[in-house]
């Protein structure tokens, strides 16, 4: 047990794995000399050499492509993508290549490649740099999405997706970076469940990501209203851990989804229908969503605040659930 | 440095040069105070400064009409202010105000003009680049002489939309002018760790485009080669790619601690500084004195203390407008 | 009114726009010489020049971006991206550029362009040309979304949307192009309405583009059942028509949404998630998804067919809805 | 046309002239009759031919060891058989049967073989490059001797894939062997409708990279060249780029009305058919007979024969299989 921020948690993972296998390697822009747009990989280069922390060129398509190659080519590849905004540089790649190489071969290849991007909104960097895209690539068969909400996970989930012989894509939520907390010395966690982060039995509040902690909060003052919330935090959109969802739902019987991206077509309305067919006899009104609103997300401070869904928005929507 | 040639009478020479001079400080001393109300929390999100650069801008922006289009990157203040923008609509942006130029939703790397045809801060690395080809495309089918000029910045080189752009151009002769400001860094990667070929003129010549490499802390040089190119994209004879060599002083953002480069290599730049390179140019010619500086530093101060005073008297736009302009009528979902 | 293809219901609309307005154009891979690579603009070129019917080089990115920058110089361009799975790499465009420009710039710049697509598998092309990911584009704000079904909404829908001041993304599914029909010579209809394609009281069939033809052929089959299917065709997936579909679930109470897409992340869990928000009350049963298999599309004939939705999965699902 | 120079005795030499021929003539009939069988509904989904290509894949393919790897396109029913996929596991992939090269779910446009380093077939045109460029640094990182060849067409060097992946194959000097073939057509796009530069091997020098244009009809050439090129990049050089001028006599696929090249450029191409021409050659030397090439066209009828019986008595995947292969273990949904 040591306490850490998320940053040096991913970093620390990293370290680890790389101490331990010589075919893990890190490839991305400003990963080595600038030491990483979040300072992530702050330091790794000095460790680990320009051989295995490897810069690249402002290329996405290119370097994940690359990634992807390197990994049939038997190495171990880490690619940052810097944010989630850049990625669709590089969408192709991931879809077409990364995602169907295995079943387009027959079984005969895998792609061993993990893929970390940081991700969200609420730094106030406008409508191409505040995208909540996640819901998207958990759309494609044939990688893993996580996306680490605590310091523990940050580095647990990094480590389990080291051991996947399938792409796994990790989303990192930008604000989380220079959060505190424990980072717990486990066995690597097994992929695809849910974490509990608060037991209750009046309303299951479902969330991942940037979202947990203002979740939790919305959940603290609604304790103080009386009413128990309990707190999913899904840490793996594909799979998605419905056991885990519907367990709750069965003593709470009401539910609220919360996510930064956009209503319309965004994740929390997977995890909508599949409460409607797996737990529809369990509800006693309708599974509510909290999302982001439907706009290229403004600059100004207000209006991103306004943007994006705040605990007073969740507890409003428990509200009108009870 | 050679003042520019069309200029014919002195006086008219004189008052061209103090303009330039003027339009570059002016984009310095608004940085600097961007940069301090930065530490303030007073700007948020992103802030890239252009301090250093503003020969580029400010020398390359002479040779366009406001008929000429100019697309920019998230490092624009400079463009903006060349291109006219007033100082106090920049600034109320930056502090995301109604009154900014796009109204607050935009922020730093997004400024907007229509009126002056500035069509934007593009934040994606390369991103404005297809959208200039279009601009010129729109302007050759309707037959217009206008040029787009199309800012963006070493990094941007390597992005396979530079290659689609260049190419699309050059195959369709459209009148874009491209304009790549080569700071020898894409926020901490080196130029010789980002390209096999670090001649990026010789790179744009490849698409048979008219290239050609420029001293951008010249002033002048920018000017006049700017002129030269656009001359040759107003006749029809497609794209002109400019290589504008130059240096930014400050970090990439706020957030960035330089370790990619030495303290040595930044002061050796500052010793090439396009302000005093020019001033002092001025002096030699008998153009400036300290109390005509002292004077364009005094003007250039009042614009700034104007814009903040814009900026912060602007109002909020109110939560309840938080879904407007995301189409043209009311918003759908 | 008049007989024709789907194909040529789109080369008319195209036509007739270019024909009215010299500020239309048509630019695109192999729209001209080659005649479009489904036929579409066969003839185009020579009635208009090449300088209104414009082959591309392939880059995908930059002629959509074009598009984009003509838009905002004053044209009226129409891009057609040759199929949906090669519109990820211009995705970036569309995402960062064209469904941002408006809201980030104040409201100062429109992008009035509209972007053609094939889409849909069922023709064996396996995993990288299938794709059915139209879902992805009616979750960003800015743009809108249409699926033509029909051969009257191939012409409707085109011409509709070249009126719209806004980014319009119209989606063609490709087994549909040699499908004939009446083209129906209305005034310019209205984006954003859903059609009711068959009238029914025991459930709500929701569904759009290439799978309406097999949603129809279900509802078929169950009225042998004397089961009475409502159909409705979506039609445009942003906005959507939440109207007509809590309408026609008002007297149904019962719904089953079909799509081609993979079924987690997909759109039909938009349309679930909207049923469960605003017609929870009027529901007898789960709303049931009938959806693609979550792989990437094979090859094989028989693994296609059952990777898609068939009308016997609809029926089954109705039955057991039932 | 001369023989390779390494072939030092002539026994051997005939040898491998005749296996060649051999080569070239089994994929010129294997891709007669998938176009017979694509006409009868055997096989589905698009089929584009190589029929007039065959020297490339044949000639180029020669200078590769077993550790090598191959990186091809839609269009490589050529490289697969070149490169030792049995043609009855081809067959039976474009029929989609289980016993095909990939177990039927990849068709023609995605054959694999992991034991022979064939590293499949890429339908999104260029998407095959970034991997190539990855397969090589996995090689270089693990010190091995190995190289990666990449085939594309022409028509990838428009997109921006290209631009990316050479510049970071010679910046990071990988072991790729790039082949560009240049058939002058993407579809129905001529080459100098698509490029501003057609000189496509001059791009590619213009990254840095050794690159020349070959006579992709001249079996021998192409040999010759890709040997040459093979043994720079083996050294540790960096990439290679040949561009192999060839043509394509089919339509881009069963579906291309041709409307885009005109009957007479097609017979003046079919006037250097590759096979044709080195059985003139080999004739001329008195390697090859009457008598030798009917032996060589009835072996190579066994073949093919041979493939349409596997992909006959293939079985179907049962459905059962569906989610199969998605990912290692059991689909994850
Ligand atoms: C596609 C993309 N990738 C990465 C980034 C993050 N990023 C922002 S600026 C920048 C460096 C760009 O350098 P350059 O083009 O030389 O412009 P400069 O900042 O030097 O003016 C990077 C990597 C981005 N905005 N877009
Ligand atoms: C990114 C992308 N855009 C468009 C297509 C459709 N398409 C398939 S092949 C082709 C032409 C490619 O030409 P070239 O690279 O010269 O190869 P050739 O077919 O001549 O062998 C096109 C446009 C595609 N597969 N991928
Ligand atoms: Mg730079
Ligand atoms: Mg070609």
């Amino acid at each position: 047990m040591a306490k850490m921020t998320y940053r040096e948690a991913v970093r620390d993972a990293m370290r680890e794995a790389m101490r331990a296998d010589p075919l893990v390697f890190l490839m991305g822009e400003d990963v080595g000399k600038y030491g990483g747009a979040f300072a992530v990989s702050h330091g790794l280069l000095e460790e680990f050499g320009p051989q295995r922390i490897r810069d690249t060129p402002l290329s996405e398509s290119t370097f994940v492509g690359a990634g992807i190659g390197a990994a049939l080519g038997g190495m171990r590849p880490i690619v940052e993508i810097m944010t989630i905004n850049f990625s669709l540089l590089a969408l192709d790649q991931i879809v077409n290549n990364a995602a169907t190489l295995r079943h387009m071969s027959g079984g005969q290849l895998g792609v061993p490649l993990v893929i970390r991007m940081a991700t969200g909104g609420g730094r106030q960097l406008a409508a191409q740099h505040s995208h909540s895209l996640e819901g998207w690539y958990a759309h494609i068969p044939g990688i893993k999405v996580a996306t680490p909400a605590t310091v523990a996970d940050a580095r647990g989930l990094l480590l389990a997706a080291l051991q996947e012989p399938d792409p796994v894509i990790l989303f990192e939520h930008a604000t989380l970076y220079s959060q505190e907390g424990e980072s717990e010395d486990e066995t690597p966690m097994q992929f695809g469940r849910a974490a509990l982060r608060r037991p209750g039995k009046d309303v299951s509040l479902i969330t991942y990501g940037g979202a947990l902690g203002k979740t939790m909060n919305a959940a603290t003052q609604l304790a103080e209203q009386g009413v128990e919330a309990e707190v999913i935090d899904l840490r793996s959109l594909r799979p998605l851990d419905t056991e885990t969802i519907f367990a709750s739902l069965a003593h709470t019987h009401r539910a609220v989804i919360i996510e930064e991206a956009w209503k319309s077509g965004g994740f929390a309305a997977e995890v909508s229908a599949r409460i409607m067919e797996g737990a529809f006899d369990a509800l006693d009104a309708p599974v509510a969503r909290v999302c982001g609103a439907e706009v290229p997300m403004p600059y100004a401070q207000p209006l991103e605040r306004a943007a994006l869904p705040q605990p007073e928005d969740i507890v409003k929507a428990v509200q009108e659930l009870i | 440095m050679s003042i520019h040639r069309t200029a014919a009478k002195s006086s008219n020479e004189r008052e061209h040069a103090l303009s330039l001079l003027r339009q570059m400080l002016l984009i310095r001393r608004f940085e600097e105070k961007a940069a301090e109300l930065y530490s303030a929390g007073k700007i948020r999100g992103f802030l890239h400064l252009y301090i250093g650069e503003e020969a580029v801008a400010v020398g390359a922006m002479q040779a366009l009409t406001p008929e000429d289009a100019v697309v920019a990157t998230y490092r624009e203040h400079g463009q903006a202010l060349a291109r006219g923008l007033p100082a106090g609509k920049i600034m109320a942006e930056m502090y995301g105000k109604a009154n900014g130029c796009s109204r607050g939703r935009g922020g730093s790397m997004h400024l907007f003009d229509a009126g002056r045809r500035f069509f934007g801060g593009y934040a994606i690395v390369a991103g404005g680049l297809p959208v200039a080809v279009g601009l010129a495309l729109a302007d050759k089918m309707l037959e217009r002489q206008a040029v787009t000029a199309c800012f963006f910045g070493d990094g941007a080189v390597a992005e396979g939309e530079f290659h689609e752009s260049l190419n699309l151009a050059a195959l369709w002769r459209l009148p874009v002018l491209f304009l790549c400001e080569n700071n020898l860094y894409a926020m901490g990667t080196a130029l010789e760790r980002s390209e096999s070929q670090t001649d990026i003129h010789l790179k744009a010549q490849n698409y048979n485009i008219a290239a050609e490499a420029v001293d951008g802390m010249d002033v002048l040089a920018v000017e006049a080669a700017t002129q030269r190119a656009v001359a040759q994209v107003r006749r029809g004879d497609g794209p002109y790619f400019l290589e504008l060599r130059t240096y930014r002083y400050r970090a990439h953002s706020m957030s960035d601690p330089e370790l990619y480069r030495s303290k040595e290599e930044v002061a050796q730049w500052r010793g090439r500084d396009p302000i005093a390179l020019f001033d002092a140019c001025l002096r030699g010619r008998d153009m400036l004195d300290d109390a005509a500086m002292k004077a364009i530093e005094t003007d250039v101060a009042n614009d700034v203390d104007w814009a903040v005073a814009e900026a912060e008297k602007g109002a909020w736009e109110p939560v309840a407008d938080l879904e407007r302009d995301v189409y043209a009528g009311a918003a759908a979902a």
